[in-house]
Order: structure tokens, then C-alpha cells, then sequence
């Protein structure tokens, strides 16, 4: 169990989560990958701080606040997605092109 | 008041009258039209008082002036973001002068012409005034970063001008206009920033350019650049083609403003700064654009032959003579350059008479194809004899005003001895028999022959209208019989201008 | 007194041209008759300032050559357009023989003429305006001829163009003679477009344009030497010889440029007669005396002059035998008759053999002598033809006939025409005819000569055919017609005196002051005298002339005639249609310039030119389109673009560059 | 052991996370997230971070996950397989997620070594005491500010939740 293996495993998750965000279509279904992108990068603030000399808390801290953020982010987008779902019953993000040009 | 504060408040009357009349009422198009015909009134006399003024101090330093360099008169420099070096840079030369003279008389006859406007007059006329603010500005700039900013001013009015008041496939030709315009500005941009640049005093005074000799490696692309970038308001071929789309388009006021007065910034600016700063990079070129308004000039006139809209005839017309106009600049010699700016003068009225009768007969039959015209001159006889008069101005009578500045142009382009010249020159005099052939072939069809019953019922010129009209004519007349009092203007300034362009 | 005239000479333009402004701009459209009265007034004033004139340049010049021996008087000079400080246009007043001869002709013509219109316009709508536009054409006639330098000219040269096809379209409402307009306009000046070159070369190479300069023996000498292009030898002499003579050469409707004048015809008659007798049509001639010391230092050119002139002379004539429009027939009379000028003028190049060489100032003289006499007589034939045309309201010969009871003045008066423009002794025609042969003779010029003969001979059987047909045979008009006009008869009769006597009385004064320009160039030479035979001969032919139109035309029975057309071969049928040229013209105007060159321009400008901004527009547009492509809307899609973009921008960080 | 665990660990991760994407029912995959988040908190705890394994299980799983899952009930359909992506989509993403990875392997491989990084053997380092002192701490190494500013911002984005999902009136 190294600081690389670790990289190396988050890596993986991380490109799961790029492959969700990508083949997804539903949009709760891309939420799902990022929370999988978040919780790579979450391993990886663990892991420096376990496996560097720097400053092992502040690794342990960060995390947290991704947490508190990445709660925030979702308390948000689902309130987004309940008021899309009631407007247009529909969360296909094909369907969702409002912003084409 | 002194000279240079008459300048100042030459170019920004017009804008304080587009100012004034935001708070009328946009019903109230009588008090509209008031206004705006009060504002140019009104500078038409300042600019007839600076005439003076400056016709009295050029005849008072007649003697003695160096004539190696541009003498302004009237100067006022005061820096305006001194961190670049920009200046509030302003004066007037002859050429100046007249322009503004103009200008004022365009724009005057203009807002007479656009009486009877009915939709948004307010807008028309705040947009009118602003433009006609830029071009007063162009001509009395001497600093080439503020000469640009008014530059800017004057041309994009344009757009809004006719794409919302024009006819036809309006806003094609707006756009069309517009693009065309700012591409040139856009050569014109990188020549003065290569010159800003490369002159090493980091100045945009054009007096300062004038004097350093900047190098041939920015010369041969810098006066192609600025040649063509002020060529393309001049209409040089081939990127005339936004001239006849833009000028049929357009309302009548605007198109006696734009090829009134616009087409002659193109003129102003290949003079002004293309050849008068960059004289080594017009003697390269000088050849290659000699035979391309000779082109313009012929192509110009075959061009007005098969058109059948009266707009379109004189847009190819406007083409043929503002070619003159570049083909005057090109000779480089002293006779050849004022005859351009004769022309410039003369083709200046002479247009904006045509647009100004054009739009009054197109308010009168409704159309503008010849064809369906007919025998005009038994019911408005006015503006048939006006027709003929501007027509007979197009085509070089003597007497009128298209004469002595086309005889000048010939032949101080024939008094240059290089055998393009000479070439070009007898092509171009033989241009005048085609300019002959369509002027007398669309008056032929649209005022002689037997009347269309259609139009019995039509009347002559309002008062308001011949009011305009008869000024036009007067000062073509004017100036065709007695050309003495405008080339005493132009003479000063003019040589220091030559004995640059060809050291 | 005579100086008085002199100081104030340009007075002589002034009257009209006020008319003209006073007309124009407000009495026209108020008070016809008082516009009308008020022309002739002014036009009267102009004569009396013009035979003033006359008198004060006899007085000042010619009554003491010792003082001025070009015999040449410059009046009211000033600076007109200071196009450099080496060059500078004046205007003023040139007075020497011949412009003060064609100051007295224009002159009383244009009154005669005017007094006539005040018949003969009588109730058109257009009354003031002709009035003012007559003015006008006098005015630019006489500023034409007192040119002092050929800038000047150039000016009034085209001024007295568009007054023309003003003129000539008259009744605008009238398609043909709009078209007739055009063409008169479009044809004059396609010619002045080159006498518009040869000034400015001129004026460049020698840096002055007045005839004073241009005439003087230095100049022939520079442009001699001076090749416009090195390599490409270009003689200047001849090449700008050549380019002013074109101005006159379409003016003067000299071969090929002649189609206009015919059709000039559709304007009212009395500026058919003004333009063809005193004014427009002898410009050309006017210029070719006027440059003639220049001109005459180029053989080449005289050459020309001559050949132009006797073609048109014979080819004129032989058309007008075919002709049944009256007033046509007297334009292609009007085309012959300037023929005569113009190869009088190109004859008095004598033929160079060890005896003689030079310049023959018989020919000079003769043709001005010739301008004088033409004016009088073909004025008065136009304004009979216009009171006969007035009366009967066709022009058409072949419906007139045995007007000579109901015309009596008109008919006696166009007898003496007929008889002048036929040569006949001792009408005034007769003398300057007879001059102009003579020095053709003289000279050396046989062909020319014989040209000119012959073509005396059918002139006299034109007219008198025209004669014939219409004064006698069976009348047609069973009606009684109206009685002759006052004022239009006033005019004829009056015309008819100088038609008559002025050959006699005025020949002495055209062979002493009408060669002063010859002074430096005829100084070898040795002519033979006038031989009795050529007067002789030239008469016989023109009576034998008026003998077979008697006979064919005369007796009221036309059946020779139509025995001899209907044989028609192909030589009648091309004389008949003019040679085809108006066709010709047509098929050169309107199938290459229209449809191959105008109309392939407009296409080009509209699909090449405008194509190619179009085309930029569209480019840009198609890249617009396409970058919208990717603004799609779909969050994968930018999502994936992003990704994208990092691999991207990592990749760039690492090449190599 | 430890790295056999790991190893273990490492695996289900994967696979649950795999899961996640390509499950084409929405309510698996959001079950399977959860399986994700609780091996991650046990990878946590192998590494010594037993509080943020424990804020991981009561935040993600207790929390968000639970949100997640009620809203997929509230809005879809069960079973709902129309919204499977399509083949090239699958392959895009496929090749782009791949090559993103091998981008970010390589940068590892290339950056890391093995020998420059020793398991750290402070056993205090991630501990709850340290983490409480350093999110309270005012000096200018602690964490006092963002931990203020996240707490106003968790408040902003509920009461925005809340004005978003409510019903227009």
C-alpha cells in the first residue's frame, strides 16, 4: 500500500466517473458520477496526508469541506431537478438543450 | 471667438443638436426637423465665417509661407490621454476647409430633403446629426488616433441609418455596407499603429509623421493598407460593390450624405495620411493602383449603362467619378491633386443633387426603374431641369462644376510623364463619352418621351423641397462658371502636400 | 464710337445669354410673347453689338496693317481657371477675320431667325422655353468663335453640344426626337472626347493654350520633335493634330460621324436652320481654320482634312438624290456643303513638286468666303422649308406640289436659294463655289477637284428635284391654304438679299483679309491664274443639272421617275437606306457595347465582384454555422469537450515547438 | 495484511463505482453508490482516518446518498431503461475517460516514485482532537475563516433549495 497505488486506484475511480458523466443520460445519473469524481479526489487529500510529510490534518480537513460543499451542490441540484421534472417530466439531458446556440 | 474654438464647436454643434432633441417628443417631428435643420443652419454659418476667416489669413501670409511643410491654421493641441501620446489635435488647411464647406452645405440640403420623413424622425435625425459630427471631425483632426475616432463615428451611423430607413433589401445592403467598411477600418488601424510605432516618437500628429521618412520594409505594405483601407469608403474597384447596394438602399438624406459627403473621407484619407505619410510606399504601388481606378472609373461607367433604378445608375456613376477622384491623387503631381480635390467638391454636390431628386421623384412615382417613368418634364418641371443639370454635371459640361475638376484631373495626371499615366489618362478622358451615353440615356428615358398617364396627377417641387435643390444648383453653377475662389483656397495647401509626396 | 464697341465687345455675348437667364428662370413661364419679344430684342441688341464690333475691328485693325500684321485684336481678357502657376486658362474676346465674320453671321442670323420663330412657334406650349434655349445657343456659338485660346473653345464647343441636344430634343414628348437628341449629344461627343485629349496634350506639351501660341510657327517645331512614348514613335505634330481635328470632325458630321445630323431634323425648324447654316455644323469647320497654321505644318493632316471633306461632299449629294423628307434633304445638302469647306481647307496644301509648295491661302479664304455665303442661303432654305411645312404639315416631297401660287414670297426666295447652293452665277453661291474649285485647281489636287465638280452638279439637280416637287406640278391641296405668316416671310425675304448679292459684294473682302494665317507658310509659290473654262464648266454642269430635274420632276409627270426606280439595283437601294450606316452604328452601339461589353460588366460586377464579398460572407457564415454545431446544448457533449480540451492543452505544452 | 486489505478494498471500490455508471437502473446504481462511499470509509480507517471515514459514512451515505435515492423515487419511474446511452456514446466516453486516465497514469508513473514517500507512523496526525483544534484554530495556519464560510454557504444553498424546488404559485 503505497501513496502511488493509491493515486493509481483513484485514478480509476475518477475515470469511471468521467465514463458516467459522459454515457450518462438521466440527470441524476451524472450526479451519481460526480459524487464518484469527488469521492476520487477525497482519497487522494487522505492519501497525501497519510503518505507525505506536509501537514497530515489539513489533508484530513479538506475532505470535510468537500463534503460540506459537495452536499450544498446537491441540495441545489436536486431542488433544480424537481422543479425541471415538475416543469417538463423529463431529466433525458438530451432533451435539456436550452442553451444550444 | 478664435479659430480653433469655431473648429471645436463646428464638430460638436452636431452632436449637441442630436443631444437636444432626445427630449422632444417623438411625435413632435415638426419641432424635430426645426431643430436639426436650426443645428446645421446654424454651423453652415460657422463654417461660411471660418471660410472667410481663413480666406482672409491666407491671403494675408500669401507671401513668404515655406511651402516644404503643411501650414495649419487655426491650431488647438491639447493631449487627451497623454499616457499614448493622443492629442486633441485640431486645424484646418484648404482642403480641410472646403470639405467642411461641404459638408455643411450636404448636410443642410439634406435635412431639407428629409422634410417629409415620417417614421421615427427622431432617431433619423439624432443619428444624422451624430454622423454628420464625426465627418466635421474627421476633417479638422490632424492627430491620426482622434482622425480614426471620428472616422468610426461617421461611418457606423451607417448601419442603424439604413437598415431601419432604407428600402429594399435594406438590411443586406446595411450589413453588406457596414462590413465592408470596418474591414477597412481595420487596415487602416494596423497602418496607423505600425506608423505609431515605427516613427520612434511614438506620436500620432500627423504634422510630425509628415516629416519622418519611415521604412520601405513598412511602407510596402503600410500604403496598401491605408490605401485601400480609405479607398474602400472611396470606392475603389473591386470593392466598390458595397457603393450601389448601400446607396439604392439608403433614405434619400443619408445617401446625399453618404455619397455626398462619406465617399469623400475615403478620398480625404488616401490623401491625408496614405500618400501624405507614406509618399516612398505610393510611388511603389503608385502604378498598380493607377490601373485599378482606371478600372474603377471605366468599369464605373459601363457599369451605369445597363442599370435601370435611378439609385443604382448614379451609385456606378458615384463610382466612375470617385475613381476620379483616387485617379487625381495618383498622378502626384500639383495639378493632379487638386483637380482630386475639385472633384471631391464637385462630385460632392453633384451627388447628393442627384440622391436629393431621385428621392423626391421616388416620392412622387413610386418607382425608381426608368422604364416606368416617362415625360416627367411636362409635370414637374423643376426637378426634370435639375435632373438634367445634376446629369449634365456627371458628365464634365463646362460651365458646371464636374468640368473644371475633371480638366484639372486630366491634365495633371497627363503631366505626369510615365507612360501608365499617359495610357490611363487617355482611357479615362474617353470615359466621359460613356458617362455621356448612360446620363443621357436615363434622363432620355425617365424625363423626355411621352408622359405615363399614371402620372398626370403629379405635382412639382414643394417650396421646401426647392429650396435644396436650387442651393445645389446654384453652387455647381457657381463653381463650374467661377472655380477662381475655391482653387485660391486649395492653392496653399496643396503644394506642401505634393512636395511631400514626391521627395 | 469704335472703340467703344470694342471695350465693351463682350456685350456681344452678354445680350443672349441674359435673354437666356431673364427666360429661363422667370419671364417664360409668365408672359410667352413678352419672353418671346424680349429674345428678339435681345438677340437685335446682340446683332447691333456684333456689326459694332465689326465696324471698331475695321476701324482699329484693318484700316491700319502696319500695326497689326496677323491682324489679330485680344479684348476683355481675364483669368478664368488657374489650373498652376504655369498654366492659366483666360477667357476673353478674339477678334480676326474670321471670328468677326462669324460674329456678324451668327448674329443676324439668329435674329432673323428668332423674328421667324415668333411665327412659327406661335401657341406651342414650350414657347418660352425655346426662347431661352435659342438665347442660349447663340450664346455658346459666340463665345465659340471669339475664343481667345482652345480651352476656351473646348468650353463653348461643348455648351453649344448640349444647347443642340437640348434643342434638337425639343418636344421631348416626341420619342424620335429625344432619340435624335441623344444621338446628336452622344456622337458629338464621343468626337470631343478625343479634341479633349489633343488639348491637353497640347496644353502639356506646349504649357499654354492660346491660339496666339499654338499657331505660332515654334510650336509646330517643338511637337514635331517630341515622341510621346520612347520606343514607340509617336509623331505629337500629326497625333494632336489629328485628336483636335476629331472635335470637329464629329461637330461638322464630316464622314463617318455624319448619322446625327440627319436626325437632328426632329427639332423644330428654325433650330434646324440656325444649327445648320451659321452655327453648330461650321464649329468644326471654324476649329480647322482656327488651328490651320498648326494644322498646316502637318501634311498628314490636311491630308486628311481634304479626304474627309471630299467624301462627304460626294457622298452627302449622291444620298440626298434619294431622299423625300424635305428637311432631310436638306441636311445631307447641308453635309455636301461642308464638305466643300472642309476639303477646301485640306486643298490648299499644295501638291509638292520643284515649281510649288506650301500652303495655297486661296483655299483658306475660299472655304470662310464658302461658310459666309452657305449661312445665308441654307438658312433660308431651312426657314422655307419651314414655313412650307407650317403651311402644310408634312415633310414628305412626294405629297407637296404646286405650292408656287400659294407661296409666292416663300417660292421666289427658295428659287434663289436653290439657285445660289447650285453655284449658279451670279448667286452668292456661284462665287465662293467657284473659289473653292479654283484653289482645289490650283493646288494641285485633280481628284478633288473633279470631286467637287461633279458633286456641284448633283447638287444642282438635288435641289432643284426638291424644287421642282414642291413649288410646281399638280397641287394636292384642294383647301385653301392658309396665307404666309408676316414675321416668318420677313425673315426669308429679308435672307433672300444676301442670298443674291453677298458672293459679289463681299469677295474682294474675303481675298484681302482672309489669308493673313499663311503669312509664314506660302512664301514659295507660284500658282497658275483663274482660267475662264472652271466657272464656265461648273456652271454647265449645274444647269445641266437643273435641266434633268425638269424634266424629270418639273413637268408634273413623274413617270421617268418611276421608270428609273424601278430598276432598282443594289447600289439605289444602298444610297436609299445611307449606305446602312445608321444600321451599322446600331448594330456597333447596341450588340458589342450593350450586350458584349456593358452588359457582361454588369453581370461580372454583380456575380464576380459582388459574388466574391457575398462569398466571404458566406464563408464566414458556413464557419459560424459550423461552431454553432458544437454549442449544442447537450451537457455530455461540452463535458467531453472539456476533457478533451485538457488532454489538448497537455499535448501542446509538450510538443516540441 | 494492510496491503491485501487494500488491495481488497481497492477492488470492490472499483467494481462498485462500475457499477454505479453503467447500471442501467438509476436506483442500483445510486444502491451501489452507497457500497461505494462505505469501502471508501473502510479504506479510510485502513489509512488512519477515522473521523473523515466517519463524517464519509454519516454525510455521504446518511446525507446525500439518501437525498439522491429519494429523488430518484420522486422522479422516476422504476425500471425506466429508455435512457440507456447508445453505442457510439458509450465509446466516446469510453475513449475519452480512457484517455484522460492514461493521461493522469502517466503523470503519475512519471511523477511519483516510491521511494520518495515512506507511511507516515503518527498515529495522532488525522485524529478528531487535531481536526477539531485545526477547524477552530485562529491563527493563520487554521482553518477558523473557510470553516465560517462553509457554514453560510451550507445556509445560502438551503434556503436557495428550498426557493428553487417550491412549487410556483
Amino acid at each position: 500500500m503505497t501513496l502511488q497505488n493509491c493515486l493509481i486506484l483513484t485514478l480509476f475511480l475518477f475515470a469511471i466517473g468521467v465514463y458516467g458523466v459522459l454515457t450518462r443520460r438521466h440527470l441524476i445519473g451524472i450526479l451519481l458520477s460526480i459524487e464518484i469524481i469527488l469521492n476520487a479526489a477525497n482519497i487522494n487529500f487522505i492519501a497525501f496526508a497519510r503518505f507525505t510529510t506536509a501537514d497530515p490534518t489539513a489533508g484530513a480537513i479538506f475532505p470535510v469541506f468537500v463534503m460540506a460543499v459537495s452536499a450544498c451542490e446537491m441540495a441545489v441540484a436536486l431542488a433544480i431537478i424537481i422543479s425541471m421534472y415538475r416543469h417538463r417530466k423529463n431529466l433525458d439531458v438530451r432533451e435539456l438543450e436550452a442553451l444550444h446556440g | 471667438m478664435d479659430g480653433s474654438t469655431l473648429l471645436t464647436s463646428i464638430w460638436l454643434l452636431p452632436f449637441l443638436t442630436g443631444m437636444l432633441i432626445v427630449p422632444v417628443g417623438r411625435a413632435n417631428h415638426q419641432l424635430i426637423k426645426k431643430i436639426s435643420l436650426t443645428g446645421s443652419g446654424f454651423n453652415l454659418v460657422l463654417i461660411i465665417w471660418l471660410t472667410l476667416l481663413f480666406a482672409a489669413r491666407v491671403s494675408l501670409a500669401e507671401t513668404g509661407v515655406d511651402t516644404r511643410y503643411t501650414v495649419l491654421y487655426f491650431t488647438l493641441n491639447v493631449p487627451w490621454f497623454s499616457m499614448l501620446n493622443i492629442a486633441y489635435n485640431i486645424g484646418v488647411d484648404g482642403i480641410s476647409v472646403l470639405m467642411l464647406l461641404l459638408t455643411g452645405i450636404v448636410i443642410f440640403c439634406g435635412v431639407l430633403a428629409s422634410w417629409e420623413l415620417k417614421e421615427q424622425a427622431k432617431e433619423f435625425f439624432i443619428l444624422l446629426n451624430v454622423l454628420v459630427g464625426g465627418v466635421y471631425g474627421v476633417f479638422v483632426s490632424f492627430d491620426l488616433f482622434t482622425l480614426f475616432l471620428f472616422y468610426e463615428v461617421a461611418v457606423l451611423p451607417m448601419y442603424l441609418l439604413i437598415g431601419i430607413w432604407g428600402t429594399g433589401d435594406k438590411e443586406y445592403s446595411a450589413m453588406k455596407l457596414t462590413l465592408m467598411l470596418v474591414a477597412g477600418s481595420a487596415l487602416i488601424f494596423a497602418g496607423i499603429l505600425a506608423m505609431y510605432y515605427e516613427s520612434g516618437i511614438a506620436s500620432f500628429d500627423i504634422l510630425k509623421l509628415s516629416r519622418i521618412r519611415f521604412p520601405e520594409s513598412l511602407q510596402v505594405w503600410g500604403f496598401p493598407a491605408l490605401f485601400i483601407g480609405f479607398g474602400l469608403l472611396g470606392g475603389l474597384f473591386p470593392f466598390h460593390t458595397w457603393s450601389p447596394d448601400g446607396h439604392a438602399s439608403a433614405p434619400t438624406a443619408v445617401s446625399m450624405l453618404h455619397a455626398g459627403v462619406l465617399m469623400k473621407l475615403g478620398g480625404y484619407g488616401c490623401l491625408r495620411v496614405a500618400m501624405y505619410l507614406m509618399p516612398e510606399g505610393a510611388q511603389m504601388w503608385v502604378e498598380f493602383f493607377l490601373v485599378l481606378v482606371t478600372i474603377n472609373i471605366v468599369y464605373g461607367a459601363f457599369g451605369a449603362i445597363r442599370q435601370t433604378d435611378l439609385k443604382y445608375i448614379t451609385a456606378y456613376s458615384s463610382v466612375s467619378h470617385c475613381g476620379l477622384v483616387l485617379f487625381g491623387l495618383l498622378a502626384m503631381t500639383y495639378v493632379g491633386l487638386k483637380g482630386a480635390v475639385l472633384q471631391m467638391v464637385s462630385h460632392g454636390l453633384m451627388t447628393a443633387l442627384f440622391f436629393a431628386l431621385i428621392g423626391m421623384i421616388y416620392s412622387r412615382t413610386r418607382t425608381r426603374q426608368i422604364h416606368e417613368m416617362g415625360g416627367l418634364m411636362k409635370v414637374m418641371p423643376f426637378l426634370s431641369v435639375a435632373f438634367v443639370i445634376a446629369g449634365l454635371t456627371g458628365l464634365g459640361l463646362p460651365g458646371l462644376s464636374g468640368f473644371v475638376a475633371e480638366a484639372t484631373i486630366f491634365i495633371g495626371s497627363f503631366a505626369n510623364a510615365n507612360p501608365i499615366n499617359r495610357i490611363c489618362t487617355v482611357l479615362a478622358v474617353l470615359s466621359i463619352v460613356i458617362s455621356a451615353v448612360y446620363i443621357i440615356r436615363s434622363a432620355n428615358f425617365a424625363i423626355n418621351g411621352p408622359l405615363n398617364e399614371k402620372f398626370n396627377a403629379l405635382s412639382d417641387a414643394t417650396l421646401v423641397e426647392k429650396l435644396p435643390i436650387a442651393i445645389l444648383v446654384f453652387l455647381i453653377c457657381g463653381m463650374g462658371i467661377l472655380p477662381g475662389w475655391i482653387i485660391n483656397l486649395v492653392n496653399s495647401a496643396i503644394e506642401p502636400i505634393v512636395n511631400n509626396v514626391t521627395r | 464710337m469704335a472703340d467703344l464697341f470694342l471695350s465693351y465687345s463682350y456685350l456681344v455675348l452678354l445680350w443672349p445669354f441674359l435673354a437666356f437667364l431673364i427666360i429661363g428662370l422667370w419671364l417664360g413661364r409668365y408672359n410667352r410673347r413678352a419672353a418671346g419679344l424680349l429674345s428678339v430684342l435681345f438677340s437685335g441688341l446682340s446683332m447691333v453689338c456684333g456689326i459694332g464690333i465689326t465696324y471698331g475691328y475695321y476701324r482699329r485693325v484693318l484700316a491700319r496693317p502696319h500695326l497689326f500684321p496677323d491682324k489679330t485684336l485680344l479684348v476683355n481678357q481675364f483669368d478664368w481657371l488657374n489650373i498652376s502657376p504655369d498654366l492659366t486658362v483666360r477667357m476673353g474676346i478674339y477678334l480676326d477675320p474670321i471670328s468677326v465674320m462669324m460674329i456678324v453671321v451668327i448674329t443676324v442670323i439668329g435674329f432673323l431667325v428668332q423674328i421667324y420663330s415668333l411665327g412659327y412657334m406661335e401657341g406651342d406650349e414650350g414657347f418660352g422655353r425655346f426662347f431661352a434655349l435659342l438665347s442660349f445657343f447663340a450664346f455658346s456659338m459666340l463665345g465659340l468663335v471669339v475664343a481667345t485660346n482652345i480651352f476656351q473653345m473646348y468650353v463653348f464647343w461643348e455648351l453649344v453640344g448640349v444647347s443642340s441636344y437640348v434643342l434638337i430634343s425639343f418636344w421631348y414628348h416626341k420619342p424620335a426626337a429625344v432619340t435624335a437628341g441623344k444621338k446628336a449629344f452622344i456622337i458629338t461627343r464621343f468626337a470631343d472626347a478625343f479634341f479633349l485629349l489633343g488639348i491637353i496634350m497640347v496644353g502639356y506639351f506646349i504649357g499654354n493654350f492660346d491660339f496666339q501660341d499654338l499657331n505660332a510657327p515654334e510650336t509646330a517645331a517643338i511637337l514635331n520633335k517630341m515622341f510621346m512614348v520612347k520606343g514607340i514613335g509617336v509623331n505629337l505634330l500629326a497625333l494632336s493634330c489629328l485628336l483636335i481635328f476629331a472635335g470637329g470632325w464629329g461637330k461638322s458630321a464630316m464622314f463617318p460621324l455624319h448619322i446625327w445630323l440627319p436626325d437632328a431634323m426632329e427639332g423644330p425648324t428654325p433650330v434646324s436652320a440656325i444649327i445648320h447654316s451659321a452655327t453648330m455644323v461650321v464649329a468644326g469647320v471654324f476649329l480647322t481654320a482656327r488651328m490651320f497654321p498648326l494644322f498646316a505644318a502637318s501634311a498628314l493632316t490636311l491630308t486628311i482634312v481634304q479626304l474627309v471633306g471630299a467624301f462627304t461632299t460626294l457622298f452627302a449629294a449622291v444620298i440626298a438624290l434619294t431622299q423625300h423628307d424635305i428637311k432631310r434633304i436638306l441636311a445631307y445638302s447641308t453635309l455636301s456643303q461642308l464638305g466643300y469647306m472642309m476639303f477646301s481647307l485640306g486643298a490648299s496644301q499644295v501638291v509638292d513638286n520643284p515649281t510649288t509648295a506650301g500652303i495655297n491661302p486661296l483655299g483658306y479664304s475660299a472655304s470662310m468666303f464658302h461658310i459666309f455665303t452657305h449661312a445665308f442661303y441654307k438658312c433660308l432654305l431651312f426657314l422655307g422649308a419651314g414655313a412650307i411645312i407650317h403651311t402644310i404639315h408634312t415633310n414628305d416631297i412626294g405629297r407637296m406640289g404646286g405650292l408656287r401660287k400659294a407661296m409666292p414670297k416663300t417660292y421666289w426666295s427658295m428659287l434663289a436659294a436653290c439657285l445660289a447652293i447650285s453655284g449658279i452665277f451670279p448667286f452668292a453661291g456661284f462665287w465662293s463655289k467657284d473659289e473653292i474649285l479654283l484653289g482645289a485647281w490650283q493646288s494641285g489636287h485633280y481628284l478633288t477637284f473633279g470631286v467637287g465638280l461633279l458633286s456641284s452638279g448633283i447638287t444642282a439637280l438635288y435641289m432643284f428635284r426638291l424644287f421642282f416637287m414642291v413649288f410646281h406640278g399638280q397641287t394636292t391641296f384642294g383647301r385653301q391654304l392658309k396665307t404666309e405668316d408676316p414675321l416668318m416671310s420677313f425673315s426669308i425675304v429679308i435672307l433672300a438679299i444676301p442670298t443674291v448679292v453677298a458672293g459679289y459684294f463681299s469677295k474682294e473682302i474675303f481675298s484681302a483679309y482672309f489669308s493673313s494665317p499663311m503669312v509664314w507658310a506660302a512664301d514659295k509659290q507660284l500658282l497658275p491664274g483663274h482660267p475662264l473654262w472652271l466657272p464656265v464648266c461648273a456652271n454647265l454642269l449645274a444647269v445641266t443639272g437643273i435641266i434633268i430635274a425638269w424634266y424629270l420632276y418639273g413637268r408634273g409627270d413623274l413617270s421617268h421617275v418611276r421608270l428609273l426606280t424601278r430598276r432598282r439595283g443594289i447600289g439605289y437601294q444602298l444610297v436609299v437606306n445611307k449606305l446602312y450606316i445608321d444600321e451599322l452604328y446600331l448594330f456597333v452601339t447596341h450588340k458589342i457595347i450593350f450586350s458584349y461589353i456593358a452588359a457582361p460588366i454588369k453581370w461580372f460586377d454583380r456575380h464576380i465582384v459582388d459574388g466574391a464579398v457575398n462569398m466571404v460572407g458566406r464563408f464566414l457564415h458556413i464557419c459560424g454555422t459550423g461552431i454553432r454545431l458544437a454549442q449544442n446544448g447537450q451537457l455530455t457533449v461540452y463535458l467531453g469537450a472539456t476533457a478533451i480540451g485538457i488532454i489538448l492543452l497537455y499535448v501542446l505544452g509538450r510538443l516540441p515547438i | 495484511m494492510h496491503d491485501f486489505l487494500f488491495y481488497g478494498l481497492a477492488g470492490l471500490l472499483v467494481l462498485s463505482s462500475l457499477l454505479v455508471v453503467i447500471l442501467p437502473n438509476l436506483l442500483h446504481g445510486a444502491i451501489s453508490l452507497i457500497g461505494s462511499f462505505f469501502v471508501t470509509a473502510a479504506l479510510y480507517i485502513l489509512l488512519q482516518m477515522e473521523f473523515v471515514a466517519l463524517a464519509q459514512i454519516m454525510v455521504y451515505i446518511g446525507g446525500i446518498v439518501v437525498f439522491i435515492l429519494i429523488i430518484i423515487l420522486l422522479t422516476t419511474r422504476l425500471g425506466e431503461e429508455s435512457l440507456a446511452p447508445g453505442p457510439g456514446q458509450k465509446v466516446w466516453g469510453l475513449a475519452i475517460s480512457g484517455a484522460l486516465g492514461g493521461l493522469i497514469f502517466y503523470l503519475v508513473i512519471d511523477s511519483i516514485q516510491p521511494e520518495n514517500v515512506a507511511m507516515q507512523a503518527d498515529e495522532e496526525a488525522g485524529g478528531l482532537e487535531q481536526i477539531g483544534l485545526r477547524l477552530l484554530d485562529t491563527t493563520s495556519d487554521g482553518f477558523i475563516v473557510p470553516f465560517e464560510i462553509v457554514s453560510v454557504l451550507l445556509f445560502i444553498s438551503l434556503v436557495g433549495a428550498v426557493v428553487i424546488a417550491r412549487k410556483d404559485k
